[in-house]
């Protein structure tokens, strides 16, 4: 009689400790990610250049994507925007200096760590993942080396530094896409377009910053998701799934936090 | 003369189980295990599958934490220990992975070094070494090659030089021979022999191939159900008392159906977090 | 029934089989065996068309098949099933499920149908109570035995089975090798075993065909082969780790 | 030397998006083929209807109210500067309508439904299930492939319903929390500046990506290579194929339909 309830609570019970479980290892991977990269880092024993590896593993391999994605994103904010300017009034000249205001704010890095969110993300996930269902984390461990100092310290160090790379890259290509677009269909003229008029410090900082929180959020998230996969190669696709939409999610968090912070501290004056 | 190494007080063992317990989530997979591997002694664990044999293995290697239940190896209680000390124990331990767990970013010849760069080793001897232990393995000279250049049975070799070229005083092989035929299993298991007699060291098998772990290992036990169900000298199994272990060895029917009639549930595949 | 004449195949520029010879009449339990990486396997997924030759010929009951084109092959695989190493049941269905879905796809039978049959031949190869067990909480053994309860249920007239019994402990392994033997001798199924355990190749084959350096180095009873004088044959049969014999792993 | 190497590399890697683009062109004509008697699994397409749909709700949900919050906390500032409280609901609401929800939801589908799609069927592939399939004599992509990209359409297009309007929810409460706007206040807005057009068009849109979608997972999920690791590789490949094509084909929408 008392089976149904009892069994659905013994499950909910299950869960939770699933989710405390969860979330305790990706605590415990972030802070040991942000102690391996900040106190021991030198102290390990990591093959030489493999930052220089991982840089380009995510960056090099990365900028083709990012570019033409962000690149095509240009060219239709700013078509959207002009067919909007010139229906109600001729503000034709504005849209290049809003765009570019907007690019450096926000669509440029989160956009960009949108993209290496999926790249970037499946592709830790899924390294770490296959090396943790075929023992070689253990084998790792078995050698007395931290997985975490070992694997994703380089990865964190190597994914900041190209996310802001990259970011710079992504915004400049969809600012010249965005400008071509506007002179070839709205007859805008390059010099009014490529205006950085309204593009203050401020607006550089934060998005600079988001690029940074991203850039960092990623790996750890991707790099936790790899390392509790379980299982077989069906393990390693479900880690990889997981990384792919939480190091996406952990964007638009940080996104609207950091963008929320900004609003807060300069107000209108963003 | 060997015994009293690094505060040793374990008698000359190099393993020692005391009710050993492990439980994942809901079902246990092994209650009360208690073992003794002297010094020198050969231990081939043997049982059906998903009958704890390779947990039982992770736990001699301190990779796994029992629930309940001590754990001494090579004199240090790893149940109860640091995780930095159980690091360090861990350098006096080789282990083979069941499906080799090589690194396949790094190649043949950093595969087999990676023990002793990360051991401390002196960095000039490292070579001469590994080429050494390659020679060993009978794969001299494939130091550059990667991992996935190789087949089964030489990722394997590769895979027991990794275990051994730190001279390991416990060396721990899960199923070291799964899949091969029956030439290349005998000549693994006379490297294991050599590697042995060369070093003096402490060895424990996981394989499911009866006959072959058989010949090799002087100590058999069989887990049940997450339980030892037989403990004793290699050369007794085959006519042991206990009618489920022989007809276990031998491959009858009859009682050992005992043995299967059991299904192992294993957690539902892809319970992930976002799932 | 089944013959193959001259049959190359290579990868990647490497040869892996290179002239087999292979006669099979009905009814028979023919091994194929050899050391891992000889191209046991391979050879057999020429017979689904799972691989294409690249020279040589395959014929099933007097009619040539290895050039027919993929849409031809789905009535030669009614005919002859294959049981994988590896027993590829589908992990989104349960036991039943899974052994039902070629009656539902060819036997336009229905769910209801279907999921009844099913269970009966899942009772067939002893796991009647495991019918509604995923694949993943079975063991090797079990999984196993339901794979050759699916590849069974379109009653074929062969069966291929590759690596039936590696990595099963010896008791399944004797359970598989029964049940091999029993659809020979009570069906008339004829059976194309690829396999390296010594144990059931002794106990189970009609004939035994030893691949060696991609030809067919001896084919003949088991009698025939353990009275061979060829040391290479001998080393095999034998698990020696000294002779002869060229392991590739090795 | 550096230029001839740099084309040399140019040159492999449009070949490999030639031949993916290729292979994703000709599944899809074995797609429509298969369509020709109309035959499908019903239990399959209801499985990844279950699967795809209902159980992403709670990630897309949760996207959309980030996403609609977001937009008014990107427009505050200028809002605030002009006064321009009665544009907020056409600005948000046109931009979610036409560009951000299909774009964003489309990704975040991609990553969860596609990358899983394509892990599931790379598994099968290295375990030889789809080998399997085939010996018992059933055609894959009419099995397998045909009622999942029927579902990743279906399920696609009721999710970005969905999340267009829950980031209006998400919008309308950013707008009352920053701004003191009153959610009616955006609502007319929002009912008196757009058309049934603007929500229509991505609805169209989001059709042609769950297609997109479900095409470049399958793809590379049969064609995976090397066990493990290929599945990872082949994930990643399918979500890098999805976001660009998703990019690409808005464009394209975008342009053509202006």
């Amino acid at each position: 009689m008392a089976l149904v309830p009892r069994r659905s609570l013994t499950s909910l019970g299950a869960r939770t400790l699933d989710l405390v479980d969860a979330v305790t290892d990706l605590v415990r991977v972030a802070a040991g990610t942000v102690s391996g990269a900040v106190f021991t880092y030198w102290r390990g024993t990591r093959p030489k250049g493999e930052i220089a590896r991982q840089m380009h593993a995510i960056g090099n391999r990365s900028l083709l994507f990012v570019m033409v994605t962000l690149g095509f994103v240009g060219m239709v904010m700013v078509y959207q925007t002009c067919l909007l300017t010139t229906q109600v009034v001729d503000g034709r000249g504005q849209v290049g200096a809003q765009f570019a205001r907007l690019l450096v704010l926000d669509v440029g890095p989160s956009l960009t760590a949108m993209m290496l969110a999926t790249r970037v993300g499946a592709g830790i996930a899924a390294e770490i993942g296959s090396m943790k269902v075929t023992e070689q984390i253990d084998a790792l461990r078995m050698s007395a080396v931290t997985p975490v100092d070992y694997l994703i310290v380089p990865r964190f160090f190597a994914c900041v530094l190209m996310t802001v790379v990259l970011s710079i890259f992504g915004m400049a290509a969809s600012w010249a896409a965005g400008g071509l677009t506007g002179y070839y269909s709205f007859q805008i003229n390059p010099r009014t377009f490529f205006d950085l008029s309204m593009v203050a410090p401020a607006h550089v900082v934060l998005g600079m910053t988001k690029a940074v929180a991203y850039g960092a959020a990623i790996p750890i998230v991707a790099g936790w998701c790899g390392l509790r996969a379980r299982g077989s190669s069906e393990g390693v696709g479900a880690a990889t799934t997981a990384a792919v939409i939480g190091s996406s999610f952990a964007v638009i968090v940080l996104d609207f936090i950091i963008s929320a912070i900004g609003l807060i501290f300069w107000g209108a004056g963003l | 003369m060997t015994a009293q190494r690094d505060g040793d007080a374990g008698g000359g063992a190099a393993v020692e189980l005391q009710g050993v317990t492990v439980g994942f989530v809901s079902r246990r997979v092994l209650t009360g295990v208690t073992l003794r591997v002297p010094r020198g002694g050969r231990l081939g664990i043997i049982g059906p599958a998903a009958g704890g044999k390779s947990v039982l293995l992770k736990v001699i290697a301190g990779l796994l934490r029992p629930d309940a239940g001590a754990v001494r190896v090579l004199g240090h209680d790893l149940a109860a220990a640091r995780e930095r000390e159980v690091a360090a124990v861990r350098r006096r331990v080789g282990m083979l992975f069941q499906n080799y767990a090589l690194f396949d970013f790094l190649s043949v010849g950093d595969n087999v070094a990676f023990p002793l760069v990360h051991g401390g080793a002196p960095p000039e001897g490292i070579e001469a070494r590994v080429a050494a232990r390659l020679r060993g393995v009978g794969l001299a000279g494939s130091e550059r090659k990667l991992p996935s250049e190789l087949s089964g049975g030489m990722k394997k070799r590769v895979g027991i030089a990794r275990a051994t070229v730190a001279r390991p005083e416990l060396a721990l092989y899960d199923e070291p021979t799964a899949g091969l035929d029956p030439v290349t299993t005998s000549k693994i298991y006379d490297l294991l022999r050599a590697d042995q007699a060369e070093t003096g060291g402490t060895c424990v098998v996981v394989s499911s191939d009866v006959a072959a772990v058989a010949g090799f290992a002087d100590t058999i036990a069989m887990l049940h159900d997450g339980r030892v169900r037989w403990v004793g000298p290699a050369a007794a199994l085959f006519d042991a008392d206990d009618p489920l272990v022989r007809s276990f060895a031998r491959g009858e029917e009859r009682e050992g159906a005992a043995v299967l009639a059991r299904a192992v549930a294993i957690e539902p595949p892809g319970a992930g977090v976002w799932s | 029934m089944i013959a193959l004449r001259g049959l190359h195949k290579a990868f990647g520029g490497r040869p892996v089989l290179a002239g087999v010879d292979l006669e099979v009449s009905r009814g028979e339990v023919l091994f194929v065996i050899g050391t891992s990486g000889v191209g046991k396997s391979v050879t057999i997924k020429h017979l689904v068309g799972l691989l294409r030759v690249d020279a040589g010929e395959i014929w099933l009951d007097g009619a040539r098949i290895d050039a027919l084109p993929e849409r031809a092959y789905a009535a030669i695989r009614r005919r002859v099933a294959m049981v994988f190493q590896s027993s590829t049941l589908f992990d989104s269905m349960t036991i039943a499920e899974n052994v039902a879905l070629p009656l539902r796809k060819h036997g336009r039978l229905r769910m209801a149908e279907a999921l009844a049959d099913a269970r009966r031949r899942l009772v067939e190869v002893g796991l009647g109570e495991f019918a509604d067990r995923w694949p993943a909480e079975l063991s090797d053994g079990m999984r196993k035995r339901a794979a050759i309860a699916r590849a069974l249920t379109l009653d074929p007239e062969v069966v291929l089975f590759d690596e039936p019994t590696t990595g099963l402990d010896p008791i399944n392994a004797r359970r598989v090798d029964r049940l091999i033997r029993a659809l020979a001798d009570e069906r008339g199924v004829t059976a194309i075993v690829v396999s390296h355990d010594l144990a059931s190749i002794f106990s189970t084959a009609d004939r035994i065909a030893f691949l060696y350096q991609g030809g067919v180095r001896m084919c003949g009873t088991p009698a025939e082969v353990q009275a061979s004088a060829d040391p290479v044959v001998q080393q095999f049969i034998t698990g020696r780790s000294s002779g002869p014999m060229e392991t590739p792993g090795f | 030397m550096i230029l001839q190497r740099t084309l040399t590399t140019l040159g492999a890697r449009s070949m490999a998006v030639a031949r993916d683009a290729g292979g994703v062109f000709v599944l899809l004509l074995e797609v429509l083929r298969s369509l020709v008697p109309p035959s499908m699994d019903g239990r399959e397409l209801m499985r990844n209807l279950y699967k795809m749909g209902y159980r992403s709700v709670p990630i897309v949900v949760l996207t959309a109210l980030f996403v609609g919050a977001l937009m008014v906390v990107q427009l505050a500032a200028f809002v605030k500067q002009f006064g321009a409280t009665a544009l907020v609901g056409w600005g948000t609401g046109y931009a979610v309508f036409r560009e951000v929800g299909p774009i964003l939801i489309g990704l975040m589908f991609s990553g969860r439904v596609g990358a899983n799609n394509t892990a599931e069927l790379a598994t099968m592939t290295v375990t030889d299930q789809i080998d399997g399939l085939q010996a018992l004599a059933i055609d894959p992509i009419r099995y397998l492939v045909v009622p999942r990209v029927l579902a990743m359409i279906v399920c696609l297009v009721a999710l970005t319903v969905i999340g267009d309007l829950v980031a209006l929810i998400g919008a309308m409460a950013m707008s009352q929390v920053v701004l003191d706007i009153h959610p009616l206040t955006l609502w007319y807005s929002l009912v008196d500046n757009l058309s049934t057009a603007d929500f229509l068009h991505g609805v169209y849109k989001s059709m042609v990506f769950g297609a997109a979608i479900a095409l470049s997972s399958c793809y590379f999920g049969l064609t995976v290579k090397g066990g493990a690791v290929g599945v990872g590789r082949a994930v990643n490949a399918a979500v890098v194929g999805a976001a660009v094509s998703i990019c690409f084909l808005d464009f394209l929408m975008t342009y053509l339909t202006a």
